[in-house]
């Protein structure tokens, strides 16, 4: 049977065409519309995913209930980010902080990563898979860097020089993998097809398998930006325009994941395999902890939730470690719902950074004064990601908790300390940015609030209310990641 | 016709305490001034003192308000029904189980707490010193009555002074009763304000407590907040009479013969106890304010041991 | 003939180690660029042999890019930019030479336990190749954590990098090899060498990453 | 029937909060909108009492929560008695709220999480399952942290949310953990499955310490209260009674529902542990707040007094229930229930009176007021009777309650675990101590507010505050009377919630000769308030009748006499610090480390001579002081790795990566 359309083609060609004729086209306001409307279109075929009947797989590409969830989640994040980029970024050019020049291939940028992202979790193939993550890298190292100043360059250099380090550790990894699978599956593509390695992998080689494993772990982790390898994350989340943090800390983090937890599965197809569950708990737990303690020092807002994003990437990866059918559906809803409410908090910090004409936290104060609807929607972005209810991030971290410590009391009890950690720090610092004297400028804020909004008030309703479908789907999910 | 009986014995108790409180008093002066070879007022001074304050017109302070004039009634009045609570010369009166003892020391709480509070109003230095001491003393004194209470509690299984009463005799002697005797004198000694802790007799010195808050007082008010001391001391001879030499009350029911034994037995009591307590102050001299603490933590701690010596000995 | 193939593969995978604990030796640029060529050359004719062995004509394409580009140009444009930028040619070590090569010692005896436990369901041939891909990879990897020069870390990057390629050569008909190895180069010389010297060029005097770190991101 | 008033109540509660946004802006609208939370709260207060009364139980699911198991929703005795004690409590601060938003200058703030609030307590008492409590517990705690954060430009308030956010998402934390543990790695969250599960004693242990934790983080135990006297002053005094006098019961009610429903029987020792605690809260608690001079933190360390008298009565109650003696463990839990309610009742009376002030003088601090009771007459008056009540003197309620507690402390002897019998007579005497520190420290309250001359010109010029307050105050002070006057009554309508925690009520009193209350029997001890009011108002009536009729009742205004020199200054009054000299003398050196400087320049010298006094407050600083240089101390050292060089970043990747082989090289 042929669909009209071909929802998975479109998820990779639209980007891939908009972003040769955004390359082309003059005028920004018309390349501004235009992303927005092609990730509008990649939105819509994702969503169509949902509903129309699975594409078969392909050598090459694969559409499954575990992909599917980052997919659409991925390309609504895109979505939004667009529609927020453009009103953020018309405001850097009148500024004058971005000149025009500097902005000739964002947004073709913007569409290769979209399409570089989309490729990543569509692949059936490992090596394919590869390829896309690294592309994906080298664009954001561009656009990460292009603001130009000192600091901008540092970052991006900091994180082009260990991304690529993470991608050939990767590439070592995936090596390794096709290796242990070649004797079984045989020479070829197949052997680096997950469809093939899922259905022969017990038996592998495991002691080869587990090799392979730590250096996919620590090669697709430094994505992930897990503690010890995070270096480059806080600073390119600081130093790049606000959309690209959104979207690194709402996207590209989750796909490196994506990519973690296909091995993780593999992995645990293979019983004589050392399962992968200590080694993500592990990296999993010093992230949280470390990234709570980081919390503390911060001057910059926007690193600051850069080092927020690592602490939640270790929960999430602490619960998907822990396993379980309670910390796997934990796991895969705090994802979700931290990439919106973290996206949510950059799209408010970009506006406030704007207005206030600084990203120093000390120069930034009683914003619920001075900026009543963005200080509030900051208040209840911080709240969200420090896992307070009404928002959805209570709900996961509850079930994280609450599923560990009845097995592993210990763990339980060191994330615990670490979250409480880190809540003590979100605060406070929430404290001295949305009360407290006003400080900084009270000019109004000319911003879309609607993507802000948008994600927020998704965090809110899950936080009450999860339809039954997702869940009986991310319970599916769940039951496949073991 | 039986309920009018015990309603008139009760009434009679009520009228007892109240007319026996200044004489214990005057009692207890004359001795002391016997004790000191000086002639002393006679007997029944208080009564004069009383009546003679009843008729002066009262002076109030400019800035004294309702709460000044109010306190004394109150004061009067629980330390009155306080007083007639505790078995005198007889058991099971038709009230008695209204309150049991830790309420009676709960209702001499109140009447301090009008007092203190009294002492506060005109706004003057001396009436502060005075609540806040008193206040300092009572929170002291308070769990020590407490552990008493305790005690008798757990010797007798009740804190119903008409039951102790019934029932303490047939205990016989016990260590941690002379314990809780002796607390129970300290406790007394400090809540009726006598010497060593405060020195009735005394004006304008720096060490008063009781008399310091109701300086202000004169006239009928001056007469009702001393007729609630010689209530509050005439109440604690009372029921250390009643709790440790209970024998001659009457028991409820029990006719005219033995209420009226029990009435004579309980004067005797009285002058016994005021005699014993005017020796006791003539040969003591008074102690500094912070002593006080001391004194009264001492009482604590002998309630407390005795408590505990009663809590092992239970468990065999 | 296999134990011949076998040897060979030994010992070319091996020499690939050896030359690069003489990376790690040196202490000059110049010697060091012409070091990493030799290594380039030893991997681009380990990949042929892998091609000759497999049968897959496809692998000379990379043992090829591997002599042209790794061995000839990017030594060539390094040397380029050094004397261009005047980057003073001595290679700056963090600790001792002599620790270093102790250091790498261990690694190399990591290696071969974590890949010798492998039991002989692989190919023995792939065993080989991967403890020595492995090894080289990890020599790289300690080249660039101890040495401060930038060039000095490229090349321990690229170094790196072509134990990558030995191994993926060394799997038994891997597809994708190739391009791979292509993406690989094009990142190497594209990225490092392009854009970012060229504005790290228009920002600093030097590639000495220390440079890099006067400002340290949050000292503002 | 009165679980769906309750839902609709909480519905309409939340609705209200989310109309409050847009309403808050205009007086009219935030008086229509505490009108209708006011009502409300009376609906869902009639279908609580009429539950309570009727034993009524029923449960219901929503399909909210986690959706597996949904939101589950219970209604029993118990629940129905804290619904009661909520809405009363909400309803009265609603109608006060009516009143105090004239003096509120930030109400935009305060308005849209008022319900909020009120719907949170009201669901944490309803929920059925560990997701739905832990969810509204936090959910209370934060809507609570925004009206704490109302006047954030105040010096000290946002510290002060600080301190309590944290303090309560650790408490929540503890409870989560709790319940992670009742629930199971299969996680069978719904209270019923935790009921009729099994569990280890280990675990129970475990349980009931981070039960103790968490709910007596939100109670304010000792030494976890250091949030309470900060949060509960910064807020508005609407919210400051609904916190202290309302919320603390609902953490209460978490602690009661899980130690003494959810896990069975648990041994004896809780009980001890629980007394222990409870005594060291009340004494601390009431020693503090003798300390304090600011009016409302002096409220809210009563607070903690109270909590802990009524801990000592669910220790006790513990200990009985743990030997079978169903009717000791009854009484005690009627104590500490009975006390629950009280205490609602005087504190918000309390705190509504220190908004009056606050509203009429603009002042907090005691050393500036004084001689209130002359300008607000009504206030005084009714703070006077909370005052009584709340140093639990009779006839007023909060006597009786401790009275109940010392009865059930006079069963001890019967127990047969000798720690037990040693403790508890001390509890005894730290419930003694503190009931009589509490009455000293209101003397100190009362008469430095509302006693004495004017110690400021606010204090001069106050005027008495608005008609809805005060008819407010007056039903709250007449219901503590009540109370106070026919406890057997309400011991009677306590009996089916203390019936489901031990097994057993108290013998029925209402039906008493006299409506005296008999906890026991009568031989054994017997209290009724009733006839001792009568006593003392009749022969106060009878003495001043027979005065005025026979001797003189006329009157004379003169100077104050003060032995002869009064000195018109108000300065020259006894203040509140030297109101509390004799006792800090006493016990000050030992819970606070309290040392007074006295500077008295020489002769002849015109310098001011100066008394400084310093108090430590050692939970501070043993315990919360550490943890925060410890936090700090890390946050410095790990700090560093935000600046290391690229080669160092890599290094850190690099022994990260041959880390993981060697585990795999050596352990595999």
């Amino acid at each position: 049977m042929t669909l009209p359309f071909d929802p998975v083609a479109t998820l990779l060609l639209t980007p891939l065409a908009a972003a040769a004729v955004l390359a082309l086209l003059p005028g920004f306001r018309l390349k501004a519309g235009l992303n927005v409307l092609a990730s509008l279109v990649t939105l819509a075929a994702a969503a169509s995913l949902l509903f129309s009947a699975r594409p078969a797989t392909g050598k090459f590409l694969l559409v499954d209930d575990l992909n599917i969830v980052f997919i659409v989640l991925g390309s609504f994040v895109g979505f939004t980010t667009s529609a927020f980029s453009a009103t953020y970024v018309q405001h850097e050019i009148d500024t004058g902080r971005l000149a025009p020049a500097h902005l000739r291939f964002y947004h073709a940028m913007y569409q290769v990563l979209m399409f570089a992202m989309n490729l990543a979790l569509v692949s059936n193939n490992i090596g394919l898979m590869w390829v896309a993550i690294e592309l994906a890298t080298l664009t954001t190292v561009v656009m990460v860097g292009i603001y130009r100043t000192h600091e901008a360059l540092e970052a991006a250099w900091k994180y082009f020089i260990l991304g690529s380090v993470g991608i050939a550790l990767a590439l070592f990894g995936t090596i390794l993998v096709y290796v242990v699978a070649q004797p079984v599956i045989g020479e070829g593509l197949d052997s680096m097809a997950w469809t093939e390695l899922m259905g022969r992998v017990g038996e592998f080689e495991p002691a080869l398998l587990n090799v392979a494993f730590v250096f996919l772990l620590l090669g697709y982790g430094t994505k992930v930006g897990l503690a010890p390898v995070h270096a480059w994350l806080p600073d390119a989340h600081a130093e790049g325009p606000t959309p690209i943090s959104a979207v690194l800390s709402g996207l590209l983090l989750n796909v490196a994941l994506y990519a973690v937890l296909r091995f993780k599965i593999l992995l645990a197809g293979n019983g004589a395999a050392f399962a992968p569950g200590p080694m993500m708990t592990a990296m999993g737990l010093t992230s949280v902890v470390f990234g709570a303690f980081m919390l503390y020092r911060r001057r910059d807002i926007k690193r600051m939730f850069g080092y927020s994003s690592i602490e939640h990437m270790g929960i999430i990866t602490f619960a998907f470690g822990m396993g379980g059918p309670l910390a796997n559906f934990a796991g895969l809803l705090h994802m979700t719902m931290h990439s919106l409410a973290k996206s949510g908090i950059f799209f408010a910090v970009g506006h406030i950074s704007q207005v206030k004409g600084t990203q120093r936290i000390a120069d930034i104060g009683g914003l619920t004064v001075t900026h009543p609807f963005l200080g509030w929607s900051l208040v209840v972005g911080v709240v969200a990601i420090a896992g307070l209810p009404p928002l959805g991030v209570f709900t996961s971290e509850f079930l994280v908790v609450s599923s560990t410590f009845a097995r592993t009391p210990v763990l339980a009890i060191a994330l615990v300390l670490g979250l409480s950690v880190g809540l003590g720090a979100l605060l406070l610092r929430l404290n001295s940015l949305a009360f407290g004297e006003p400080r900084g400028s009270l000019q109004p804020a000319r911003a879309s609030y609607l993507p802000m909004s948008a994600h927020l008030a998704i965090v809110l309703c899950a936080g009450l209310y999860l339809p039954a479908p997702l869940v009986t789907w991310f319970q599916h999910v769940a039951s496949i990641l073991g | 016709m039986a309920l009018i009986l015990d309603l008139a014995v009760q009434g009679l108790q009520m009228l007892l305490v109240l007319a026996a409180a200044p004489l214990l008093t005057g009692m207890i002066r004359r001795t002391k001034a016997r004790l000191v070879r000086r002639r002393g007022p006679p007997l029944l001074q208080p009564y004069r003192d009383l009546w003679r304050l009843l008729r002066k017109e009262a002076v109030v302070a400019e800035n004294a308000s309702w709460l000044f004039r109010l306190a004394p009634y109150v004061m009067f009045a629980a330390t009155w029904v306080a007083a007639a609570l505790v078995p005198t010369f007889a058991t099971g009166l038709v009230f008695s189980w209204a309150a049991d003892l830790i309420a009676i020391i709960a209702l001499l709480g109140t009447a301090r707490f009008f007092q203190a509070l009294a002492g506060m109003d005109v706004g003057t230095s001396f009436g502060g010193i005075g609540s806040s001491r008193e206040m300092m003393i009572a929170s002291l004194a308070e769990p020590a009555m407490m552990m008493f209470v305790f005690t008798l509690a757990l010797i007798v299984g009740s804190t119903q002074l008409s039951t102790i009463a019934a029932l303490l005799p047939s205990v016989g002697l016990r260590v941690s009763l002379g314990l809780a005797l002796v607390a129970l004198v300290i406790v007394a000694v400090a809540e009726t304000g006598r010497i060593p802790v405060d020195n009735p007799a005394t004006h304008l010195e720096l060490t008063m407590v009781h008399e310091a808050m109701v300086l202000e007082y004169s006239g009928r008010h001056l007469a009702l907040v001393e007729l609630a001391t010689y209530l509050k001391l005439l109440l604690y001879v009372s029921l250390i009479a009643c709790v440790f030499v209970p024998w001659g009350i009457a028991r409820d029911g029990g006719g005219t013969v033995p209420a009226l034994v029990g009435l004579v037995l309980y004067g005797a009591k009285l002058v016994i106890a005021g005699i014993l307590l005017a020796i006791f102050e003539t040969t003591i001299a008074k102690m500094r304010v912070f002593r006080v603490p001391e004194f009264l933590g001492a009482a604590l701690m002998l309630g407390l041991l005795g408590t505990l010596l009663r809590f092992v000995s239970a468990g065999f | 003939m296999p134990s011949m193939a076998f040897d060979t593969a030994h010992l070319l995978a091996g020499g690939l180690v050896l030359v690069s604990f003489v990376l790690l030796y040196q202490d000059r640029l110049y010697g060091l660029l012409n070091i990493y060529a030799i290594h380039a050359v030893a991997l681009s004719a380990s990949v042929a042999w892998q091609a000759y062995l497999q049968g897959a004509p496809h692998l000379y394409v990379t043992a090829g890019l591997a002599l042209g580009f790794k061995a000839v140009i990017i030594p060539v444009a390094l040397r380029r930019i050094i004397e261009r930028l005047g980057i003073h040619r001595e290679i700056e070590p963090v600790v001792g030479i002599s620790l270093t090569m102790l250091a790498g010692m261990g690694l190399v005896a990591l290696a071969m336990v974590v890949m010798l436990k492998v039991t002989t369901e692989a190919a023995p041939l792939a065993r080989e190749d991967l403890a020595f891909a492995l090894a080289v990879v990890l020599l790289g990897l300690l080249m660039m954590t101890t040495r401060r020069n930038a060039v000095s870390q490229v090349v321990g990057f690229m170094s790196l990098e072509n134990g990558l390629i030995l191994a993926a050569t060394g799997a038994q008909g891997m597809p994708l090899v190739v391009e791979i190895s292509f993406a690989f180069s094009i990142l190497i010389a594209f990225i490092v060498i392009g854009i970012f010297l060229f504005r790290i060029r228009e920002r600093f005097d030097t590639v000495d990453l220390q440079a890099l770190h006067r400002f340290r991101g949050e000292a503002r | 029937m009165p679980l769906y008033f309750e839902l609709y109540g909480v519905a309409a509660l939340l609705t209200l909060a989310v109309l409050a946004v847009p309403a808050s802006i205009a007086a009219v609208g935030r008086r229509a909108l505490y009108g209708a939370t006011l009502t409300v709260c009376l609906v869902a207060l009639a279908a609580d009492a009429f539950a309570m009364a009727t034993r009524f139980t029923a449960t219901a699911v929503l399909p909210l929560g986690l959706p597996w198991i949904g939101m589950n929703l219970r209604l029993d005795p118990l629940a129905s008695y804290f619904l009661v004690v909520i809405n009363l409590g909400s309803a009265a601060a609603s109608l006060y709220a009516i009143g105090y938003d004239r003096h509120e200058s930030a109400p935009w703030r305060v308005a849209p999480f008022f319900p909020a609030f009120l719907a949170g307590m009201n669901m944490v008492v309803m929920a059925a399952d560990a997701f739905t409590f832990l969810f509204s517990w936090e959910f209370m705690s934060l809507a609570s942290w925004a009206l704490v954060m109302a006047h954030h430009r105040e010096r000290g308030n946002a510290h002060a949310g600080f301190v309590y956010l944290v303090m309560a998402s650790l408490g929540t934390l503890c409870l989560l953990l709790a319940f992670g543990l009742l629930a199971g790695p299969e996680g069978n969250y719904v209270f019923d499955g935790i009921r009729s599960a099994h569990h280890a004693p280990l675990v129970l242990a475990l349980v009931i310490a981070l039960a103790l934790v968490g709910a007596g983080s939100k109670a304010g135990i000792v030494p976890l209260h250091v949030w309470l006297p900060l949060a509960h002053p910064a807020a508005p005094s609407p919210v400051s009674a609904l916190m202290s006098g309302i919320m603390t019961k609902v953490a209460v009610y978490g602690f009661i529902r899980i130690v003494f429903d959810l896990i069975g029987d648990s041994g004896w020792w809780p009980g001890m542990v629980v007394l222990v605690f409870g005594g060291v809260t009340a004494v601390i608690g009431v020693l503090h707040a003798l300390m304090e001079h600011d009016l409302k933190r002096l409220l809210a360390y009563h607070t903690v007094e109270n909590i802990g008298i009524i801990f000592i009565g669910l220790g006790l109650a513990l200990a009985f229930r743990a030997n079978g003696m169903t009717a000791a463990a009854a009484l005690a839990v009627t104590g500490a229930l009975l006390h629950v309610l009280n205490h609602s009742l005087f504190k918000s009376l309390l705190f509504f009176g220190a908004g009056a002030v606050l509203g009429a003088t603009g002042e907090r601090d005691m050393e500036q007021l004084g001689g209130l009771i002359h300008r607000m007459r009504g206030t005084s008056a009714l703070f006077l009777v909370g005052s009584i009540a709340i140093s639990a003197l009779p006839p007023l309620n909060g006597f009786v309650s401790e009275w109940l507690t010392f009865q059930a402390i006079l069963l001890s002897p019967a127990l047969p675990q000798w720690g037990l019998r040693i403790v508890i007579p001390g509890i005894g005497a730290m419930l003694a101590l503190a009931a009589a520190l509490a009455a000293a420290c209101f003397v100190k309250a009362f008469g430095v507010t509302f006693l004495g001359r004017p110690r400021s010109d606010a204090a001069q010029n106050a005027i008495e505050t608005d008609r809805a307050s005060l008819f407010v105050m007056a039903a709250l002070a007449a219901l503590c009377l009540v109370i106070g006057l026919l406890p057997g009554l309400f011991i009677d309508a306590v009996a089916p919630a203390a019936e489901g925690l031990v097994g057993g009520s108290m013998p029925s009193q209402s039906r008493l000769a006299w409506l005296t209350i008999v906890p026991i029997a009568e031989s054994r001890s017997s209290y009724n308030g009733l006839l001792v009011f009568l006593f003392i108002a009749l022969s106060a009536t009878l003495a001043a009748a027979v005065i005025h009729r026979l001797a003189s009742n006329k009157l004379r205004r003169a100077p104050a006499w003060d032995c002869g020199f009064p000195d018109p200054s108000p300065m020259t009054q006894y203040s509140a610090g030297s109101f509390a000299q004799p006792i800090r003398r006493v016990y000050g050196t030992l819970v606070f480390r309290a040392s007074e400087h006295v500077h008295m320049p020489r002769p002849g010298d015109v310098a001011p001579a100066t008394h400084e006094v310093t108090l430590r407050d050692l939970v501070w600083e043993w315990l919360y002081l550490p943890v925060a240089s410890f936090v700090s101390y890390g946050a410095d050292r790990l700090n560093h790795l935000q600046f290391l060089t690229i080669r160092r970043y890599l290094s850190l990747v690099f022994a990260a990566l041959v880390l993981l082989l060697l585990v795999l090289a050596l352990w595999l």
